[in-house]
């Protein structure tokens, strides 16, 4: 009877435990107290990021530069309606993989109660979209990752523009990498043949078909090449490429492969070609400390620096807040901040933003703010742009930045040549 | 020997009342709350379970099979191919290919590959395991390589007037993923009491005598490693289905060995209370802590759990063991307390 | 026609012959010895049987099928089960646990019959379960029959493993030396109980280091020397044959 | 024919993988488990060479004894607190199997936290390209054979001329006699696991200035040595050698060849290995 009792009760107690566990859990999601009525309010924005992991510097080495830009911002906050506006970034790990992505997003959306998304770099973009578009939170992501491009452009077709109608698609990575091919040529016109190396991810898709036929069509003598991703060893791919007789490597790669194609082709002897990086350089340090100085003279890579567009007319006031949030980054961080890449990013989703929202009046409804954004014009850290790319991939909404290159001369980056984006045809 | 123990009455550990209070509880959950992440976690270990599940099912006949996310990858394209062939009213029937289709693989492989039995199997299976994502990295008609498949919900149920939308929430792929634990977890649990179980058992336990007194060790290990690769199709195609993408960095080598952990953590002696304690535990220790501040310290802390594990608790009997103590030490007189293992440890200790 | 016929039987671990042409034929319902010193090739022998190692040279038959090249289960199903000479048991398993494992090739009622728990099937296993219980009683272990097999004392596990063996419904039972390291009082249980599965009308075939033990129940005896078969007849008659005497000796001098 | 620069590259790779395998194998041998955390003990080894050479300035070749010792150290903590407890009576082998794995996690995700996620380069070490006309070969390549000349002559004197040499070469034969001979099997354990580690953490530390120093780079290393070893035989150490430079030439030659698939035909050149010899070429045959 006793023993009876006793199961009874010690089941009771479990449930119990269990039922409290549940109730805490359940608590612990509801939303966070809302802000003072008084002063500035402030936004959340969301910015899921490979903060761990291989992929993590993408992630990791821009922060600095992000955080200070809005700090910059929130000196004066923006007005809508009136009233006072200041933005929050919160940066939330997504380990590069699209759970990662889709639990970050879920995390930021609920915990955080972000009504944004900007900033996004990864390789997880359908993962967040699943999660941001039915939340009707609006999602600027950077480059077209590779499965967010149609399927008819040898994406995975993740972004479709009738079913989301949240999502802000960045320029696809073939518009920016034959916008860069261009800039090469411009910048190097008595060259050999350029040798365009990208990862295997891409390899052979419709879009590459269409990179291919506007080379050909803009007369341009290139040969290409494929690497499986994790590839650390470029010896015989670089070989391959110098019996094509190659001159200039192009390379869309990742930092660790763009050091160590650079590294290999010196050690081979290959002196005399030149590699070029559809990416920004993270950081020179780091460059010449893997690479090593002399293999990274004359290194190319993108160059952002809003100040340095030569083609490119960009907002003087839009400048000078650059400028002022890289001097703070560099106080935050100790050293120099080198890494110019972050202006067309953060900085221009979060441009793009609050312009719309002051367009549209209004900050809470997803649906105007979109509206603004449709088809107009902002003011960004790479100048004007016009949210329309009616001639792209049936999106409305299509935002991109001018091929920029420098090269490194005597380990500093020199203005090397420009191209404007272009609609792929 | 592979595991330390293989036998625990299963009764004694998990009484019926607890497993039928469990499901009652998580049944209502979605009552108390829609939050996506609480159920998000929820949804993914579940479906880490029935991959787990498959992990110990191997294990039982002494292997340790390192490549289970590659069939976890081949479900989820079978289904998401079929899907974006077929049309999306399809889904249910890709659903099941996925598993039919992932578990005629796995027979095919395991008359292969389980000749070499042991350390090398396990190294094959990793191989395999390479292979399928580097081949589905470069099959791009087929895969669209790194660019991956979208998978899109399953189409609405109507019930009368009822109608279970996948695309509206994430309570409908709640209770999927209970019917599928419970139904996975329900054919490991009979497959692993009958007769067929105790063979597992035993060709893992001594292949010499059990050959002896007749089973056919090859046909048992490619039977279970068939049995894993159809339930570990299905929890593959979900999971796809779930996060809406499958790529092929989603399945490499390193959720294999999540799997493995999952496994150790959570107990191999018990098929399916092992794996689910096993992969709840590590998956939202994980996902909470991927959300801190500290970049990487997940993977210090997973490292870390999995290993204290193993040193702290009992042979590496995992938390089922511990759990299972506990409730013998509450709800059962000693004299019942008779329980095979014990015996072993005291002659040894 | 011999139940179980070996012809010229070689088996080479590399240079070294462990047996080398043994001819020989058990009859059906015999309790036939196999003895000799140690390396005399007399667990090789059974090795072979059982197909464990297949023979370099010469064919084994059983009831006129020729079983040499088979797996050890191929053969096992066919009725020849063995036991081991130490005590090899399914680590962890308890009694009847080892023995329902052993058990499987008495049931006929397919396995997904019993993942659905037909009632043809719940009657086959009730069926079983009698056998097994049985044999525990005809081995007189049955009062272990729910401890845990590592906890048995020694001459018990030795019983278990004949227990296991018997399980297996088999028709020529090989045991490999079931005497070692028991007193004679133990010894002579064992034999009480071979004799006992000899009237079941199961054929032994007994592995001997011991001579006395299998005074008592062999029928028929083979002495093994080095490989070779050196006397083959009556157990009491082959005490007394020079050769065997010799084979003996010759060893325990050494 | 691959141009001499393809040979280079291969050779280069067949040394690591070659030291890599050898300390596996040696590991293997004696404990009888594959520590799976070796290519961590290889990026630790990259590590501790950095920090010597940039923050405490210690010479280049020093600072590579530096980092064996340390890592081997660290090696023989893993060994007595770890393996040896899980190697005991009652675990299986999926016990020590899965702390191994486990601690591959652990190891990364601490040395992420520790020195950060960005790669780190030592460039600067040994700069320069010795340029041979028909070929180029970096200091630091050259640098990377002539280390595992060094290692190879020095662990083929070790295993031969000396006492401990002798006991490990006679535990790995016969276990049970050797400790009938008073040699103590625990000790012998925990000698091995340092040195395998050690070697381990000599090659991160040579190959650092070749490639870039970051918590994941013992990955490609590790599943090579891994293979290495298969191709090779299971304890063998001249399978390993021959393994590793097998595997170094051929992935060399074949990315060369085919490129981005020259994985997939490892992965199929190994399973077909084992499922033909399960041995490998050079292990010995059971049974």
């Amino acid at each position: 009877m006793i023993k009876k009792w006793y199961k009874v009760s010690s089941l009771l107690v479990a449930v119990v435990m269990v039922l409290t566990l549940l109730a805490t859990a359940c608590a612990a999601q509801q939303t966070p107290a809302p802000a003072q009525p008084t002063g500035p309010i402030t936004i959340n924005i969301g910015v899921p990021m490979p903060l761990s992991g291989t992929a993590a510097p993408w992630g990791q080495i821009p922060t600095p530069l992000r955080e200070a830009f809005v700090q910059v911002l929130n000196k004066q906050g923006f007005q809508v309606n009136g009233q006072t506006y200041n933005l929050k970034l919160i940066q939330v790990d997504d380990e590069n993989t699209p759970e990662g992505g889709s639990a970050a997003a879920k995390e930021l959306i609920e915990s955080d109660g972000c009504k944004f998304f900007a900033g996004h770099w990864s390789w997880n973009f359908s993962a967040i979209a699943a999660v941001t578009n039915p939340a009707k939170v609006i999602f600027l992501t950077r480059n077209g990752a590779p499965d967010a491009l149609p399927a008819s452009w040898g994406g995975g077709g993740a972004y479709d523009p009738k079913t989301m109608p949240y999502v802000v698609f960045g320029t696809p990575s073939q518009e920016e990498f034959l916008a860069d091919c261009f800039a090469l040529v411009d910048a190097f016109p008595n060259y050999k043949k350029i040798g365009l190396v990208d990862s295997s991810v891409s390899k052979g898709g419709p879009g590459w078909v269409a990179v291919g036929k506007a080379l050909d069509a803009a007369g341009v003598r290139y040969a290409s090449e494929w690497f499986a991703p994790g590839t650390t060893d470029f010896s015989p791919m670089l070989t391959r490429l110098n019996q094509e007789g190659c001159d200039i490597v192009f390379v869309a790669g990742w930092v660790g492969e763009y050091m160590a194609m650079l590294k290999q082709r010196y050690e081979m002897g290959y002196k005399n070609m030149k590699v070029a990086c559809s990416g920004p350089f993270v950081s020179m340090d780091i460059y010449q400390a893997v690479v090593g100085v002399d293999a990274f003279e004359g290194a190319i890579g993108s160059y952002e620096a809003p100040w340095a567009f030569k083609k490119t007319q960009v907002n003087p006031s839009i400048i000078a807040q650059c400028q002022e949030a890289e001097q703070i980054a560099a106080q935050t961080t100790g050293a120099p901040y080198d890494y110019t890449g972050e202006f067309p990013w953060v900085p221009a989703h979060v441009e793009i933003l609050t312009q719309a929202m002051q367009q549209a009046g209004t900050v809470s409804d997803p649906d105007a703010i979109m509206k603004a954004i449709r088809g107009g014009t902002f003011d960004t850290t790479a100048g004007k742009w016009t949210m329309s790319g009616a001639q792209t991939y049936g999106s409305p909404i299509v935002f991109g930045t001018p091929a920029s290159l420098c090269s490194i001369q005597n380990g500093k980056e020199v203005y090397l040549s420009e191209h404007p984006m272009e609609p792929l045809p | 020997m592979i595991i330390g123990r293989l036998y625990i009455d299963q009764k004694s550990v998990v009484p019926k009342v607890v497993i039928g209070v469990v499901i009652a509880l998580l049944a209502i959950v979605p009552l108390f709350t829609t939050s996506m992440v609480t159920l998000s976690t929820l949804i993914s270990s579940g479906i880490w379970a029935v991959a787990v599940m498959g992990f110990i099912l191997i294990l039982r006949t002494g292997q340790f099979s390192m490549g289970q996310a590659a069939f976890m990858a081949i479900g989820g394209y079978v289904s998401a191919i079929l899907t974006l062939n077929l049309g999306l009213s399809y889904y249910w029937l890709s659903f099941l290919a996925s598993g039919v289709i992932s578990g005629l693989i796995a027979f095919a492989i395991g008359l292969i590959v389980l000749r070499a039995g042991g350390t090398s199997f396990s190294i094959i299976t990793i191989a395999f395991g390479e292979i399928v994502r580097i081949v589905a990295l470069n099959w791009e008609d087929l895969t669209h390589g790194a660019a991956g498949i979208l998978v899109k919900p399953p189409p609405p149920i109507n019930i009368g007037n009822f109608e279970i939308n996948f695309s509206l929430s994430l309570v409908p792929f709640y209770y999927f993923m209970i019917l599928l634990v419970v139904a996975s977890a329900l054919f490991y649990w009979q497959i692993d009491r009958i007769r067929i179980g105790g063979t597992f058992r035993s060709v893992a336990a001594n292949p010499v005598l059990a050959e002896h007194l007749g089973v056919h060790l090859m046909k048992y290990r490619v039977i279970a490693f068939t049995i894993a690769g159809v339930f570990t199709g299905f929890a593959g195609a979900y999971y796809v289905t779930f996060i809406s993408v499958i790529n092929p960095l989603i399945f490499d080598l390193w959720k294999s060995i999540q799997i493995m952990m999952m496994a150790i953590v959570g107990g191999p002696s018990l098929i399916v209370g092992g794996a689910i304690i096993g992969s709840t535990v590590l998956y939202s220790l994980g996902n909470y802590l991927s959300q801190l501040p500290v970049p990487n310290v997940q993977y210090v802390v997973f490292g870390a759990v999995v290993v204290l594990v193993l040193l702290f608790l009992p042979k590496g009997t995992g938390l089922v063991d511990l759990w299972g103590k506990f409730w013998r030490k509450v709800f059962r007189e000693p004299e019942e307390y008779e329980i095979p293992g014990e015996f072993a440890d005291d002659e040894e200790e | 026609m011999a139940l179980l016929e070996l012809n010229d039987i070689t088996k080479f671990f590399g240079k070294l012959a462990a047996v080398e042409d043994i001819d020989l034929k058990v009859e059906k319902g015999e309790v036939l010895g196999i003895v000799g010193p140690n390396g005399s090739g007399k667990t090789t022998l059974i090795n072979l049987i059982s197909g464990y190692y297949k023979p370099t040279r010469g064919d084994i038959y059983f009831n006129g099928q020729k079983i040499s090249g088979l797996r050890p289960d191929q053969i096992a199903r066919l009725g020849i089960v063995r036991t081991f000479q130490s005590n090899v048991l399914f680590e962890g398993a308890s009694v009847i646990e080892s023995m329902m494992i052993s058990s499987r090739l008495q049931y006929k009622t397919a396995e997904w019959q019993a993942f659905f728990n037909t009632r043809t099937y719940k009657d086959e296993q009730e069926k079983v379960v009698g056998n097994l219980l049985e044999t525990l009683q005809l081995l007189d272990i049955f009062n272990e029959t729910f401890r845990p097999a590592a906890a048995l004392s020694h001459g018990y596990q030795r019983m278990l493993g004949i227990a296991a063996a018997l399980a297996a419904n088999p028709s020529v039972l090989m045991l490999d030396e079931p005497t070692t390291g028991m007193n004679h009082e133990e010894a002579m249980f064992v034999v009480e109980n071979i004799k006992k599965i000899n009237q079941r009308g199961i054929t032994v075939l007994l592995i001997e280091h011991n001579m006395k033990v299998l005074l008592g129940v062999a029928t028929r005896v083979v002495v093994l020397s080095f490989g070779n078969k050196i006397a083959d007849g009556d157990p009491y008659e082959m005490m007394s044959k020079p050769e065997v005497i010799e084979a003996y000796l010759g060893t325990e001098t050494v | 024919m691959p141009p001499a620069g393809i040979w280079i590259d291969g050779l280069v790779q067949s040394c690591i993988y070659m030291t890599m395998a050898f300390g596996m194998v040696l590991v293997f041998s004696i404990l009888g488990i594959l520590n799976w955390t070796h290519g961590q003990f290889y990026m630790l080894g990259a590590f501790v060479v950095y920090y010597a050479v940039t923050a405490a300035g210690i010479p280049f070749p020093l600072s590579l004894l530096v980092s064996g010792v340390i890592v081997g150290a660290l090696g023989m903590l893993v060994e007595k607190f770890i393996i040896e407890r899980l190697t005991g009576p009652g675990y299986g082998l999926l016990a020590v199997t899965a702390a191994t794995m486990a601690l591959i996690f652990f190891f990364e995700g601490a040395a992420g936290m520790a020195f950060g996620l960005m790669a780190k380069g030592m460039a600067t070490t040994l700069p320069g390209v010795l340029d041979m006309g028909v070929f180029s070969i970096s200091y630091q390549k050259i640098a990377v054979i002539i280390f595992t000349l060094i290692v190879m002559v020095a662990m083929y004197i070790v295993l031969n001329r000396t006492k401990i040499g002798k006991a490990i070469r006679a535990t790995a034969q016969q276990p049970d006699a050797a400790s009938l001979y008073g040699v103590n099997v625990g000790w012998v354990s925990l000698i091995v696991m340092g040195i395998g580690c050690a070697l381990a953490a000599m090659a991160g530390g040579i190959m650092g200035p070749v490639q870039s120093v970051d918590p994941f780079m013992g990955r490609i290393p590790m599943i090579m040595s891994l293979l290495a070893i298969v191709i090779g035989g299971l304890g063998s150490l001249t399978g390993a050698i021959v393994g590793g430079i097998i595997l170094g030439l051929l992935n060399s030659v074949i990315a060369y060849k085919i490129s981005y698939l020259s994985e997939v035909v490892l992965f199929v050149l190994v399973i077909a290995i084992l499922l033909i010899r399960p041995q490998g070429l050079f292990g010995a045959a059971s049974k």
